[in-house]
């Protein structure tokens, strides 16, 4: 039952926040698909990736998506409900796309997995594993944090800083 | 010491014409009447002399001299100035318009003294003058609609004395004309 | 608050580097928590930085001068009270100054004396009262505020005892003050005065050096010496600035040549320096009372030449100023030999120290702004008249 | 170090606060309605009219002159002269005013009416609690409302009024010593002088 | 009238008398004010909820910036013509219930500064004044009491009926007309609804004069 | 019991509505929420294989999972600082216009 | 007996709970925990209320509201009343769905955070495992709730809030989860019970929290200037800075959603004091090992309310920062800080106990923040200075 | 034992309905009050938006300046370092002195893309 309800939700806001015509309410409803996806990983017994997805993407990322749009949403706060030319096409390809995704699942033997008692994975496996197994990733995850806030960063400042 | 500026100044600003006005109470601040055409190279002048270095413009005023005592009436501007680096003054510049009504230009002084900036404009705002070169010339105590200066001796106030509490002498007699104004009204 | 009109730029324009010119312009006021009432400001920000600062008036323009004019000299004196109303004694001196000049009046000895009592302790009054509201505008919650309070009201207890009111005093004529000191008022000022340096010293232990009070204050809103004369900028924000200028010095009006005090100087000439300057001032308003309040002589209040009911100076004209606690305080009269001024005027030295406002400003962050504009330390009353 | 100032600054506050249990000065706080600050005998609000003797009507000191309408600066004092005359205290004929009213919503508490009032007759009241709800007919005070007895006077600026009595009973002995054949009339007349300056 | 509908009645009544208190108790000894400082009153204003006075005894030291979160707007010295508008427009913005304190003589008619060109000849000539303190300026004292005139003003509210305030009557404006800066005065000069002139002036006998508002 | 295709159906329903909106949204900004979405798909999908895999007590789906959420945050970071360079460029945040703008 | 006061909620919930069927004893139990939550911090928000303005009053030399109930004790309550029968206006530019969401999501958001605070022993509404991740995951929902309100209203004053509130909020979010990783590391557990249980022994009558450690004290005194910071209090209450944006983001709300901004606020701000009890100030635990017959419950709201005291206190004094000067310090003092801190908390980790653990702990500390605070105050030209006098 | 609904979460998605109550109790109340008692009085003054007294323009678009935008990038960067620091906090004790120093040249990145913001310039207000 719970599953249903976040599902709902999830998809709910997924859906809004890819067909509301103001923006904010957009990341609004965006905000609530990630909380919901985060219900979802819970769900699955990942307790610290669902709190990190809140965390990261409702505290850090909907809170970068909000600047952004204050920064380039000009003149009107409303965006108008542009869509592409071939809109109906990219429709089609994506109802075609959930289509072909939706019967590979039915089809395949996932389904008939049964689920496996519930895994004691606590934050100091995640730990364990992380400083062991995956150390090699952290660092390169590591890497890539600094060059995207390297490269980011010079994006967004260019022009704007030399200038001064 | 007035009459040494005074040389001074003609000497340097020769069409500068000034005039010195007599004042008749005990303070015995004379003044300077200066020839509006020349007033800007004459306050610059005493400025920057080395011996007088009036840097100091502390009042600026504005003041109507209706028709009925000197004829015909004129708007004047009293400009009073201080040294701060030799500790002196007050030396009372007049410049005066030509009459009340339409020649109310005058030469600003805001380029010599920043200080008269606020003081230029209200005097415009109150009494009308037109400041030339003065950089931003607009009302500054009423607001932008208004059309009269409330300062001139001949203005007349709006009658808004709907009730008077305090009846009183002309104020009496415009409250109650106000009031049966009013209350024939329906 | 507006926003500026947005221009349709061209694509080079657009190009050159879109946003810079994206200004927005705020209404400080005139209802606004930290104006001194109702004065506005209309800045044009620049993210937080201020580009551009047009102070607003007249929002309090009372029409004193006007009023002034059809009234006779002593009626206006009540009005002067109105003028600053913080420091009303200090109106009521230049004023009184500006008409003895006018009729030729001797002030007796013993008014003088308590002229500068009462004009030192207005000092005091004003000076607390800025400084408090100085912080408050700095976001404190109240409490330097509260303190500064608490110290004015003494000194105002002071002014209803001699005067009988608080801030509106009333208390000086032409040639001489209103009425006799009452008993025990020299000793409870005497008191107050005693006491005073306990609270400055209370007062710089909680701000002076408070580091956020110091990252608030240094480095903000810097006066350059110059600009400050060519403003016509007086009281404590020029000497801030470094110019060695005080009228009670320059003049020497009423007794001030009797009394040994010094005048505290800025070097930056920004908030910090102001803040310090009014600071130490008081110290030395402080010096000046305890040797008024030693050497008052006893003798009449009043110049006997001096009418209150029917006073007629001979036509002509006198500019008398002093050194208010905000600075240069004059008035200009001028005589047509009737009960009535034939022009009176005001130099209000709020008005004229908000001049340099933009200057001040431009370049600083909003919160700035605000901060800046307290020290200027304005009273509507007196801007606006 | 930073932090320094910080810390002296709450040390400061702390001072107070705790200082705000213990001593009187840091705790400066009046509780209005039921303690109540000394007015000192200078304080003035609003201007009141002095009688003399019991009727607050017939007792008025004020003799219509007009001065302290024409010499107030807001204009809030309106006087009718009578048409007839009473004696007043030392027994001259004089008028008295038909119609005194000061309007308290315009008066500015300056106390010129007072000065140039050459008859000691408007006096300055110090009682401030006139808060009302009704402009028009709490704040417009006629002569009834304005009369005040000279024991009031006494009660609030004592030394000033034994300073006005003093000078009232000198005027009245210097016109006694002018007049005095007519001093019996005025005497029975005026009872209450007598009464005010003893 | 049978026995049942009139206990039902009386109960009724208790519900509503009991909800009046309770509604005029929160009202009362919760008026926050408005940081709105016009002149000198201003600053005995400010000298009220200072410590010597302490406005906050009576809960009302939480001045707000926002007219939306004030009740109380003090209207603390001298309007001018050019800041009348806005003074009647941060007015018209408080949420109701609202009251207004004209505190001083240049708020009541304009006191001293009356025969000014540029002065409003009081605040009543477009708002609705709950309380007027004479005084110029009133001491602090006297701002307290006014308050406390207030609080009893607002304790003698009801909150049916006919006599009902008027925030709690429908037909009664919540805002009122802000005047525009005409070429010589305001316009309009001042509100009818708010400010009704007297239709007989007579000095002789204040008490007794017609004022045709409130 | 929920089983895995419950949660793999929502996953694709999830990323198929991202890949509409990005697809068919012509705002920027739209576009990268659509792509966010669709990573968010994924990332479920290494969870859901991850409960549901013979073996949960290998952390890898839940440390992919993560380091998912990292580099889509960088993603999100550069993605954002690019629109807002574009926008301040072309002064529009609409792909349509910038690409008739180009050039 | 000790031990039934201090378990007297824990047994009370059990005996309601042992009378409902069980098959609603979960939802019962979860509903207990949370009106409980509820009811105390609601209290304890009207309580605070009343006391800091009394608390103010004592700073400002004056009494504070002590006229309505005895000592002015039901001033909330009036204060309640009026709000809730305050005309509620909804600008007719807002957005209104939105604006009326925002208050309603901040009182969540800030309510949720208590879930995982043990507010004594065994008195945790649910012990998760990555506990104080989820506590950072529900504060930072806040920051999306001030968004909605400062730009629902469509003003430019409180979109200016808003988004002073948001970038305040995040700079200070990092060096607040920096600063606790600290107590973590000596804990081994990211479970707030767990973190407190780590702190319970005593050496002697010295109780073994966190704070008490050179690492622990920078820790907690990083949490709290952080913590302070993200609760918006003075001195960094720019987002409602009313000398120059009039009321920051809920400039336009009135009635009783404005109370509820209010409330919100001073919940995220037990709820941060809160957590700083469980990370450095042994949570529930007793301070001294003779104290322990005290119920644990009241040692952990005698700790909150010292700290609540502390903060009244911070507000009483201080003035209020500069956007740029609250960012530097947020990033180029505080952000530094906790990293230093967090390399002297594993240097620590990795020196024998004794007094050079002590010593090299302190130096690793000290140094670096004298040498930041010097360099902070150089680089603002901030100085104390003398003047000269002129005759 | 699991509780039906949403596992062992159950206490937190009832304490945020409890909440959310909690928060819509209130606002119900005044809405009930509003519609017996006093009635909301919307006009066109009232309900323009609060700008100092003055009259509005309708627009609240205000140009925001791209710093907010930097700091929330160097805010994500953190938060998501954070995420990884949180598990590595935990297992700390575990782990030896190797892993310790691994975490460190990670942190040793971000530092020194906070120092390479820092001296950009990124972290100042402008």
């Amino acid at each position: 039952m719970s599953f249903a309800i976040i599902a709902v939700f999830t998809v709910a806001g997924a859906l809004a926040a890819m067909t509301l015509r103001n923006l904010v309410h957009c990341v609004l409803a965006l905000v609530v698909a990630f909380t919901g996806l985060a219900g979802l990983y819970l769900q699955l017994g990942a307790q610290f990736v669902g709190f990190a997805q809140i965390l990261v993407y409702v505290g850090a990322v909907a809170i970068l998506i909000v600047f952004a749009m204050l920064l380039t949403q000009s003149h009107e706060p409303l965006a108008h409900l542009t869509v592409a030319p071939g809109w109906v096409t990219s429709s089609l390809v994506a109802v075609a796309v959930f289509v072909i995704l939706a019967w590979s699942i039915r089809s395949s033997a996932v389904g008939a997995r049964s689920i496996q008692p519930r895994p004691e994975i606590t934050v100091r496996n995640i730990g364990d594993s992380l400083m062991s197994q995956f150390v090699v990733p952290l660092e390169v995850t590591g890497l890539l944090l600094t060059a995207a806030l390297v490269g980011a960063v010079t994006i967004a400042m260019r022009e704007q800083r030399m200038n001064r | 010491m007035l009459e040494e500026i005074k040389a001074r100044l003609d000497a340097a600003v020769p069409g500068c014409r000034s005039e010195m006005i007599l004042n008749g109470s005990p303070s015995g601040q004379h003044s300077l009447l200066l020839d509006s055409a020349h007033a800007v190279e004459a306050a610059t002048f005493l400025r920057d002399h080395a011996e007088l270095r009036f840097d100091y413009c502390s009042n600026v005023t504005g003041v109507d001299w209706l028709e009925a005592q000197h004829s015909p009436g004129y708007l004047e501007v009293v400009y009073h100035l201080y040294s701060m680096e030799k500790k002196r003054g007050p030396l009372v510049l007049r410049l005066r318009t030509e009459n009340r009504t339409d020649k109310v230009h005058l030469p600003s002084l805001t380029p010599v003294w920043r200080s008269a900036e606020f003081q230029e404009r209200e005097i415009f705002d109150l009494y009308g003058i037109i400041f030339d070169g003065h950089p931003d010339l607009r009302r500054i105590l009423m607001w932008d609609e208004f059309e009269d200066h409330p300062m001139r001796k001949d203005y007349v106030e709006p009658d808004d004395y709907e009730y008077e509490p305090t009846a009183h002498d002309d104020i009496l007699a415009k409250a109650k004309q106000h009031a049966m104004g009013k209350s024939q009204e329906p | 608050m507006t926003t500026a009109p947005v221009k349709e730029a061209t694509h080079d324009e657009r190009a050159a580097g879109c946003g810079q010119d994206e200004l927005l312009e705020i209404a400080l006021g005139p209802h606004h928590p930290s104006t001194h009432g109702v004065f506005r400001m209309d800045v044009v920000l620049d993210g937080e930085r201020v580009v551009k600062l047009k102070p607003v008036f007249g929002y309090l323009h009372r029409n004193h001068e006007k009023i002034a004019e059809s009234a006779s000299y002593l009626a206006s004196m009540p009005y002067t009270d109105r003028l600053d109303y913080i420091c009303s004694l200090t109106n009521n001196w230049a004023y009184a100054l500006a008409v003895e000049k006018l009729a030729g009046l001797q002030v007796p000895e013993r008014a003088e004396y308590i002229r500068v009592i009462t004009a030192e302790l207005t000092r005091l009054v004003n000076h607390t009262a800025t400084i408090g509201f100085l912080t408050q505008e700095m976001g404190a919650s109240g409490t330097p505020l509260m303190y500064a309070f608490r110290e004015r009201e003494k000194i105002l207890d002071l002014f209803e005892s001699l005067t009988g009111s608080r801030m509106m005093c009333n208390y000086m004529r032409f040639g001489g003050c209103r009425v006799e000191l009452p008993a025990g008022w020299l000793e409870q000022t005497k008191k107050v005065v005693e006491e005073f340096p306990r609270f400055l010293d209370e007062y710089e232990q909680l701000l002076t050096g408070n580091e956020i009070f110091m990252a608030r204050a240094q480095g903000v809103g810097i006066l350059k010496k110059d600009l400050a004369i060519d403003a016509g900028v007086t009281g404590p924000m020029l000497r801030a600035s470094g110019v060695n200028y005080d009228i009670r010095k320059v003049d020497k009006y009423g007794i001030y040549d009797r009394f040994d005090f010094k005048i505290p100087l800025g070097e930056h000439g920004d908030v910090y320096d102001r803040y310090m300057v009014r600071m130490l001032e008081m110290r030395e308003s402080l010096k000046i009372l305890h040797q008024a309040l030693r050497d008052l002589p006893q003798g009449p209040l009043m110049d006997p030449k001096a009418k209150i009911r029917g006073f007629r100076p001979k036509p002509g004209e006198a500019y008398g100023r002093i050194e208010a606690p905000k600075g240069e305080l004059g008035f200009y009269l001028i005589s047509d030999g009737s009960p009535n001024p034939y022009r009176y005027r005001v130099r209000p030295p709020s008005l004229i120290n908000l001049t340099v406002l933009e200057d001040m400003c431009r370049g600083y962050s909003i919160a700035d702004t605000i901060v800046i504009f307290g020290t200027v330390d304005i009273v509507l009353g007196e801007v606006d008249r | 170090m930073l932090g320094e100032g910080i810390l002296k600054g709450l040390a400061e506050t702390a001072r107070n606060f705790f200082g705000s249990f213990v001593s009187k000065e840091r705790l400066t706080t009046v509780q209005f309605p039921e303690e109540r600050l000394p007015q000192p005998e200078a304080a003035r609000n609003f201007p009141f009219l002095v009688y003399d003797g019991d009727d607050s009507q017939a007792g008025l000191r004020c003799v219509a002159c007009q001065i302290c309408e024409k010499e107030c600066p807001p204009k809030c004092i309106f006087i009718q002269k009578s048409s007839d005359k009473k004696p007043d205290y030392i027994g001259k004929q004089q008028f008295y005013p038909a119609v005194f009213n000061i309007d308290v919503s315009v008066c500015m508490s300056c106390q010129i009416c007072v000065e140039v009032c050459p008859f000691d007759a408007i006096e300055m009241d110090n009682a401030f609690e006139l808060s009302t709800t009704d402009r028009f007919r709490g704040l417009l005070w006629s002569r009834e409302q304005l009369a005040k007895p000279n024991s009031y006077f006494h009660n609030i600026h004592p030394a000033t009024a034994a300073e006005v009595d003093e000078r009232l009973a000198e005027a009245k002995a210097r016109a006694e010593a002018k007049a005095k054949p007519t001093v019996a009339a005025s005497t029975t007349s005026q009872p209450d002088s007598q009464t005010t300056t003893s | 009238m049978d026995q049942k509908l009139r206990i039902e009645l009386s109960k009724q009544g208790i519900v509503t008398t009991t909800l009046e208190e309770l509604y005029n108790w929160g009202r009362k000894n919760s008026v926050w004010p408005m940081t709105f400082g016009l002149a000198c009153c201003a600053i005995e204003m400010i000298a009220t909820s200072m410590a010597r006075y302490d406005l906050a005894r009576f809960g009302a030291e939480v001045f707000r910036p926002s007219p939306r979160q004030a009740d109380l707007i003090i209207v603390s010295g001298t309007v001018t013509k050019k800041m009348a508008p806005q003074v009647v427009r941060l007015y018209n913005q408080m949420a109701e219930p609202k009251y207004v304190i004209a505190m001083g003589a240049c708020a009541i008619s304009g006191g001293p500064f009356k025969q000014g060109y540029n002065v409003l000849k009081g605040i009543d000539r477009y708002i609705p004044v709950d309380v007027h303190i004479p005084g110029c300026p009133p001491r602090p004292e006297a701002l307290i009491d006014a308050f406390m005139t207030l609080q009893k003003k607002i304790d003698q509210q009801t909150l049916t009926g006919e006599g009902r305030p008027r925030h709690l009557d429908p037909e009664a404006p919540s805002e009122f007309v802000v005047p525009r800066f005409g070429a010589h005065d305001l316009e309009p000069p001042n509100n009818p609804e708010v400010f009704r002139i007297l239709n007989n002036i007579d000095s002789r006998n204040p008490g007794e004069v017609d004022a045709g508002g409130d | 019991m929920t089983t895995p295709v419950n949660y793999l159906l929502i996953s694709a329903l999830i990323f198929a509505i991202g890949l509409a909106g990005a697809l068919v949204r012509r705002n920027a900004i739209l576009v990268l929420i659509g792509i966010e979405l669709m990573l968010n798909a994924a990332n479920l999908n290494f969870i859901t294989f991850w409960r549901y895999s013979p073996n949960p007590e290998a952390l890898t789906g839940v440390m992919f999972a993560l380091f998912s959420i990292g580099v889509a945050a960088a993603e999100a970071a550069v993605g954002l600082a690019l629109i807002i360079a574009v926008y301040r460029h072309f002064n529009t945040t609409d792909l349509d216009q910038v690409d008739s703008m180009r050039g | 007996m000790t031990e039934t006061m201090d378990q007297i909620f824990v047994l009370l919930k059990h005996r309601i709970l042992a009378h409902s069927p069980v098959s609603v004893q979960p939802i019962f139990s979860a509903a207990l925990s949370a009106i409980a939550i509820l009811v105390v911090f609601a209290t304890l928000f009207a309580l605070t209320t009343i006391l800091e303005r009394k608390g103010l009053g004592r700073f400002q030399n004056r009494y504070g509201p002590n006229r309505v109930g005895p000592f002015g004790l039901l001033q909330p309550l009036a204060d309640g009343l009026k709000s809730l029968t305050k005309e509620d206006i909804v600008p007719h530019s807002a957005d209104g769905v939105v604006h009326m969401l925002a208050p309603i999501v901040l009182v969540v958001a800030a309510f949720l955070g208590y879930a995982v605070l043990p507010l004594g022993r065994n008195m945790t509404a649910i012990n998760l495992d990555a506990g104080l991740l989820y506590f950072f995951a529900a504060s930072s929902v806040v920051e999306l709730a001030i968004f909605m309100a400062g730009w629902s209203s469509r003003n430019k004053y409180s979109l200016l809030g808003a988004m002073r509130a948001i970038a305040q909020m995040i700079s200070y979010e990092v060096p607040l989860i920096l600063s606790t990783i600290t107590a973590v590391m000596a804990a081994g557990s990211l479970s707030t019970g767990a973190i407190v249980e780590s702190q319970t022994g005593y050496s002697g009558i010295w109780p073994h929290w966190f704070v008490f450690t050179p690492w622990g004290f920078a820790g907690f005194v990083l949490f709290m200037i952080a913590g302070i910071a993200e609760s918006n209090r003075s001195p960094f209450d720019l987002p409602e800075g009313e000398s120059e944006i009039i009321a920051g983001y809920f400039v336009e709300y009135s009635g009783f959603k404005f109370a509820l901004f209010f409330l919100g606020e001073y919940i995220g701000m037990f709820a941060i004091c809160g957590l700083a009890i469980t990370l450095f100030l042994g949570g529930w635990a007793a301070p001294f090992s003779f104290l322990t017959w005290a119920p644990s419950y009241f040692w952990f709201f005698a700790k909150l309310l010292v700290l609540i005291a502390m903060l009244i206190w911070v507000r009483a004094t201080l003035p209020r920062l500069r956007m740029d000067q609250l960012m530097n310090f947020a990033w180029k003092f505080m952000l530094p800080m906790a990293l230093i801190n967090l390399f002297a908390a594993s240097t620590w980790h990795f020196t024998p106990p004794g007094a050079i653990r002590w010593i090299v702990g302190t130096i690793l500390i000290a140094v670096p923040y004298l040498l930041l605070g010097r360099g902070l105050m150089q680089s603002n030209k901030l100085e104390k200075r003398t003047y000269r006098f002129a005759d | 034992m699991n509780p039906p609904v949403f596992g062992v979460y159950l206490p937190i998605v009832v304490l945020a309905i409890a909440a959310a109550g909690f928060a819509i109790a209130p606002l119900a109340l005044a809405r009930l009050w509003s519609k017996n008692f006093s009635p909301r009085k919307p006009g066109p003054q009232k309900n323009s938006t609060y700008e100092c007294g003055l009259e509005t323009k309708e627009t609240s678009w205000i140009p925001f300046r791209p710093e907010y935008y930097l700091y929330a990038i160097v805010f994500l960067i953190f938060d998501v370092e954070a995420i990884f620091l949180l598990p590595f906090a935990v297992a700390f004790d575990g782990l030896g002195l190797g892993a310790a120093i691994a975490m460190m040249v990670f942190l040793l990145l971000l530092v020194e893309g906070l120092v390479w913001a820092w001296q950009k310039g990124v972290l100042t207000w402008v």
